[in-house]
């Protein structure tokens, strides 16, 4: 069979790669961040993920697929995912963050089963699909091949968001109370500190994350009923590799998913998907705790 | 100032204090005696909430604190200093300080300038991180931490442990300081030497029981005291 | 205390047969309506489909119980498959066993049907209908006395495809697709088909993706590199949304001409509005606009009026899966299995589109396939087919030879 | 010792139950009959789980891949090669304790959530292959009609043969819990630094476990192809391994029934609750909250707790007197 190997397509497949690697990073920093302050395997993540894709479409149809629609809604689609969690965290997972991981595990799994029936009620059943703006329709030519703009702006985007993750977890206080309370909850509480709000916090901003991830998402899949499925497994993946709690590893990770993947499609198509699980076997084998330092 | 009347606290299903009791009066340095496993470390952890006493009671400025949440405790000013000091490895010294202030509107209180003045080991390691430190620069730093919530009272548990003998003086003098500064202490320890010259007051423990108590100067001859304290 | 506990174990024994005994006991057969047991999928993405039909085949009982059959009414109970093999054949014996249905039909997922076709239709004697089950060995080499496809087939789409494409100057395709038993099946009988009509074609690659990749351009560069003359998509239900609009945003349809089997279904399109490919050929079983002939009007008038949507072609399957139903049993005389298949083996009956046969030699009912081109209809406010050509049924269905050599 | 097993409680109200169900095909409808095989093959699974996850302390996240393997292996050998269906029937858990042995071997190194992390990915790639392989796994169609021995065709029979196979696996079960294997086991569980002091390879215990674990779990892939003679991927995938771990915990971790009688509740809820709303598994969200909220036991865990809670009560009066 004649493939394609080209260093033109090695290249934009390695853009390709880079930029579904944001859209990785963007929702498995959100786990990661959950994972690392309050412990919580939160599988219910990708739910949270399928819900800001499909509030993504309802504000975008509610102004018409207009462009100022569009913004509206990758901005508003994840504060409805955030008032979401808020709920959640508060009614039920504060009470609960002494327990087991595992029980933790089954709870955010009780919680998934929940929010997936909730959407279909909310949503239905159909397939929907938002339409990206004007200024991000169509491609521009990148070393000879056309490459989406929408996936250029997603590379602009991934970066913003690791940017200012990094800056909250540095330079603000909450930023530092958290990464503390990640170490030691229970003397961050001795130092006169409600830790159960940061906690709130972190778990809403995470989710924040999930639901931005979706809305960015939306105009490149039709968004259906079972989307969380397949994300939450490899935003799992990835904080795994990565390091648990750490966001850069789940930039590390989220890159080495994406890029494994689109340069697999040239290697060997069929089993394109294989790759990714491959580099975690071999990622765990050599380095079990993850690439980067954990904070569990 | 602070008032234990009759704690009784568990670890899950074991019993570990009985029937304890203490005083500290405002102004004072009133000490925890005791050895290894005696039970002090758990009563400065029930007093600050961390290990809810199942009976009995803490009194905080004749208010009643049962079952207030720790965070709740260092706003009414406890600041406490666990033995194993659980500083926040990850954040450096100076952010250690800044998400434990905890102004007090209207007055001076500690700033992290202040808290230097008072450690002056800890000022060149302000961007270094806290996992990095020394044993006994990292007590200096739980100590600093405590101080930036502004506490009136600091529960101090086994400053000098591990230490080496030049940094117990250097201990004892800065605690002083801090009395003399106003700040009442309640201070658990096995070091007698280390107690004997700061605190007013003394309270012996033993098997998570209060065998006596009594100003430093006479449980330093009671024979009893010597037994348990190993001396 | 040895004696009270074996007393106390008899004592149990006891009791527990007798609450078996009473709660289990089967119940006593009422007096007769015809029961159809559904078995499909109403969550997760597919629920599309399963919603669809379920709409069809409610509005087409309807209709039919105003009538009667036999003098009694046509009911049946949903189960919900949640797109599962193991949920499906659950549920689907629930209904043999315990409902008593009559017969069953259903399921989106065409695993399943070949699961409820061999445990359940074959094991217990209980006809068995696919209404969206497309790969056509569930009625060509699994096929068997019990079960029914009243849906297109792959083998149909591929047929069709090919006798369309044949005439064009066509000589390298490139195949590519969700990897998945039903695009599998598509690019199989399509190059099948297309070696037997035109044998100096040359397939020059092919390209598997797995079921809902989010990001398909690097696929389709590549795609683009070797230059192929025609690019066949095997791709449907959501993943076909993702495959339409990356050949939008690469604009790969101006430079090469592509296939995709049920690309001009109205479902399909709708939800990319005008931001869908144009000149992208697709085959089709129904489509509500087309023919336009004054039955299908109005029956899509009509289910418009129930469902505020446009029948799609499941909907249009199950309206002709129940009517086809009925008319079998008012032929078979009485509520009988055998008697039912023996009725419905050749029966006509009319619908929405004309006369639609069940095939007596493999139990596949006969649909004209339409083949057609999208264009961007101002009417629609989205693309709609053009250009339509009509394949007769029987041009397009694998013979009964075919069938009988496949079965052996 | 063998009479004085025979005149326990529990033995007794074993037999009750054993003879019950022996009995049931003779006084219930026939698709209770197929219930009741379902709940034994998927009570079989969680069992096998809790085996590991129960006693073992293990994050076994993905136990729904060796079922599969277990019943994708009997199901090749069935319907691609020549050799007898019994060949494939036992070949199934054989075939699962290796894919066992092998992951295992890659797990054991790590730790809790690592270590369910890496079999989830692990089992994916084993999930993709039954997915991918066309050729040889019919891709995700999976296989249906695989034909059994003449003994076992029919419902009936297929019942008494998995209620024979699930009754000896449960004894064997049993009998390893029983033994200094299962008491190291938990003692792994409980605090596996101090069984690494006494010198207890820790790792060779976890490895023994999961080869034992998944064996059982390849015989439920067995019986669920004698049961309904089909096999697919979606047996393979982790949301059924989330679902198994669910049985145990609906049942009760800590109790030797609870996974069986979780898988009851399971199929119950789906069967019968399915019936009435497709929205069943929100109630089975609902529930498992609760569960968690007010039982983190489970249903079996009940009396456990209430047990140990008056059993250390007793003592700690002891010591304060």
């Amino acid at each position: 069979m004649e493939t394609s190997f080209t260093l033109a397509g090695l290249a934009s497949q390695l853009l390709v790669g880079l930029s579904r690697a944001m859209i990785l990073f963007i929702v498995s920093s959100g786990l990661s961040f959950i994972l690392g302050v309050l412990r919580v395997p939160n599988v219910a993540h990708g739910s949270l993920y399928m819900i800001g894709a499909f509030a993504a479409h309802t504000i975008a149809v509610a102004f018409e697929g207009s462009a100022a629609g569009f913004w509206l809604a990758m901005l508003c689609a994840p504060l409805v995912v955030a008032v979401i969690s808020l709920v959640a965290e508060r009614l039920l997972f504060c009470h609960l963050y002494e327990r087991e991981h595992l029980m933790l595990l089954l709870f955010t799994f009780a919680l998934m089963l929940i929010l997936g029936d909730l959407t279909k009620m909310t949503w239905g059943a159909d397939y929907r699909s938002i339409v990206a703006p004007p200024l991000l329709q169509g491609s521009v030519p990148v070393l000879g091949t056309a490459f989406p703009r929408y996936n250029l702006f997603l590379l602009m985007v991934g970066p913003l968001v690791a940017i200012g993750l990094w800056l909250l977890s540095t330079k603000t206080k909450f930023g530092k109370i958290a990464r503390a309370a990640a170490v030691d909850r229970e003397m961050v509480g001795a130092i006169g500190i409600n830790v159960s709000w940061v906690f709130a916090f972190a778990f809403v901003l995470g989710c924040l994350l999930a639901g931005l991830g979706g809305a960015l998402v939306s105009p490149t899949i039709s968004i259906t009923l079972g989307m969380d499925h397949s994300i939450i497994i490899e935003a799992f993946l990835i904080v795994t590799i990565g390091g648990l709690g750490n966001i850069w590893g789940a930039m590390v990770g989220s890159l080495i998913f994406g890029i494994t993947q689109s340069v697999g499609v040239l290697v060997l198509p069929q089993f394109a998907i294989v790759f990714p699980y491959l580099a975690v076997v071999v990622i765990l084998t050599l380095k079990p705790t993850g690439l980067l330092k954990s904070v569990w | 100032m602070l008032e234990v009347q009759g704690i009784h606290t568990y670890y899950g299903l074991s019993h570990i204090l009985f029937n304890v009791s203490l005083k500290v009066q405002r102004g004072q340095v009133v000490c925890l005696l005791g050895r290894n496993g005696a039970g002090k470390t758990t009563t400065l952890k029930s007093i600050m909430g961390l290990v809810p006493p199942q009976r009995g009671r803490v009194r905080l400025n004749g208010e009643d604190v049962n079952g207030v949440e720790p965070y709740r405790l260092a706003r009414k000013g406890i600041g406490y200093v666990p033995d194993d000091r659980r500083i926040f490895a990850d954040l450096t010294v100076g952010e250690n300080l800044e998400i434990a202030a905890r102004p007090v509107p209207g007055s001076e209180g500690w700033t992290k300038e202040r808290v230097y003045e008072l450690f002056p080991p800890l000022k060149p390691m302000d961007s270094r991180r806290g996992g990095l430190l020394s044993g006994g620069e990292q007590k200096l730093l739980a100590i600093a931490r405590a101080l930036m919530t502004n506490p009136q009272l600091l529960l101090l548990d086994e400053p000098t442990e591990g230490l080496a003998p030049i940094m117990v003086k250097i201990f004892e003098e800065r605690i002083r300081r801090l009395k003399e500064l106003g700040l009442t202490v309640l201070l658990a320890e096995q070091n007698l030497k280390f107690t004997l010259g700061l605190s007013d007051y003394g309270y012996i423990i033993d098997n998570g029981r209060i065998r006596c108590e009594g100003p430093v100067a006479e449980l330093v001859d009671n024979e009893e005291v010597r037994r348990i304290c190993g001396i | 205390m040895k004696r009270q506990h074996a007393l106390k174990a008899s004592l149990i024994l006891m009791a527990g047969c007798w609450i078996i005994s009473a709660l289990l006991l089967p119940a006593p057969a009422a007096a007769r309506n015809i029961k159809i047991g559904i078995v499909d999928t109403y969550s997760g993405p597919p629920a599309v489909f399963g919603n669809d039909a379920l709409n069809g085949f409610k509005m087409a009982v309807n209709e039919i119980n105003k009538q009667g059959v036999l003098g009694n009414k046509i009911e049946f109970v949903t189960r919900d498959d949640k797109f599962k093999v193991d949920i499906g054949l659950n549920m689907a014996k629930e209904l043999v066993l315990k409902e008593n249905v009559d017969l069953i039909v259903g399921t989106v997922n065409s695993g399943l049907a070949m699961a409820v076709s061999d445990a359940v239709a074959k094991k217990e004697k209980i006809p068995f209908f696919t209404w969206m089950g497309k790969s056509e060995n569930i009625t060509g080499k699994a096929g068997h006395r019990y079960v029914f496809s009243t849906t297109e087939n792959t083998a149909m789409a591929g047929k069709a495809a090919a006798t369309v494409l044949a005439k064009k100057p066509i000589k390298k395709i490139w195949v590519a697709g969700d990897d998945y038993e039903y695009g599998h099946a598509l690019d199989e009988s399509f190059s099948r088909y297309m070696k037997q009509l035109k044998p100096d074609v040359e397939f020059i690659g092919k390209t598997w993706w797995k079921v809902g990749e989010p990001d398909l351009v690097p696929y389709f560069t590549s795609i683009q590199a070797a230059k192929p003359d025609l690019i066949h998509f095997c791709t449907g239900g959501a993943s076909m949304a993702n495959v339409l609009k990356t050949i939008k945003t690469t604009g790969i349809n101006q430079k090469i001409p592509i296939y995709i089997h049920t690309a001009i279904d109205y479902a399909v399109l709708k939800p990319l509005g005008t931001e869908a490919p144009e000149g992208v050929m697709g085959t089709m079983d129904y489509l509500f606009y087309y023919p336009e002939l004054s039955s299908n009007q109005k029956f899509v008038k009509e289910y418009q009026a129930l469902y505020k949507a446009p029948p799609g072609f499941p909907a249009f399957h199950a309206y002709t899966t129940a009517y086809l139903i009925a008319e079998a049993f008012r032929q078979a005389g009485k509520i009988d299995r055998e008697k039912f298949i023996d009725a419905i083996e050749g029966l006509k009956v009319d619908t929405p589109v004309g006369k639609v046969e069940m095939r007596a030699c493999d139990h596949q009912a006969v649909y004209p396939i339409l083949f057609g081109t999208t264009k961007i209809s101002k009417e629609y406010g989205a693309a709609v087919a053009t250009d339509i050509m009509t394949l007769r049924g029987a041009e397009v269905m694998p013979s009964c030879e075919e069938i009988q050599a496949a079965r052996k | 010792m063998v009479k004085n097993i025979l005149r326990t409680p529990s033995f007794l109200w074993t037999a009750a139950v054993l003879l019950v169900l022996l009995l049931v095909p003779f006084i219930a409808g026939r698709f209770y009959v197929y219930i009741l095989a379902v709940i034994f093959v998927w009570g079989l699974l969680a069992m096998s789980l809790n085996l590991l996850v129960g006693h073992g302390g293990a994050y076994q996240f993905h136990h729904g891949a060796f079922y599969g393997v277990g019943a994708y292996t009997a199901g090749l050998i069935i319907t691609k090669t020549a050799l007898p269906a019994w060949i494939g029937l036992c070949a199934g858990p054989v075939a699962a304790a290796f894919t066992g042995l092998v992951v295992g071997a890659f797990c054991v190194r790590l730790n809790k959530l690592y270590f369910g992390m890496l079999q989830i990915s692990l089992g994916s790639l084993i999930w993709i292959l039954a997915l991918r392989w066309y050729s040889l796994t019919n891709g995700d169609d999976g296989i249906h009609g695989i034909p059994m021995p003449d003994l076992l065709s029919g419902s009936v029979p297929a019942y008494y043969f998995i209620l024979i196979v699930v009754s000896v696996c449960l004894a064997l079960m049993y009998l390893i819990l029983k033994s200094p294997f299962g008491a190291t086991l938990r003692a792994v569980r409980d605090n596996p630094q101090r069984c690494q002091a006494v010198g207890i390879n820790v790792r060779r215990h976890q490895l023994l476990g999961i080869v034992i674990a998944t064996f059982f779990a390849g015989v439920a892939g067995v019986l669920f192809v004698v049961l309904e003679g089909s096999v697919f991927p979606d047996m393979l995938f982790w949301v059924l391994s989330l679902e198994i771990f669910i049985m145990c915990l609906l049942g009760g971790w800590f109790t030797f029934f609870g996974p069986m009688l979780g898988a009851a509740i399971m199929v119950a809820l789906r069967t019968f609750v399915g019936s009435y709303t497709e929205y069943w598994t929100l109630i089975l969200g609902v529930v498992l909250i609760l569960l968690i909220f007010f039982l983190p036991d489970g249903i079996m865990g009940i009396n456990f707790r209430t047990w140990l809670r008056n059993r250390e009560r007793r003592r700690s009066t002891d010591v304060v007197r």
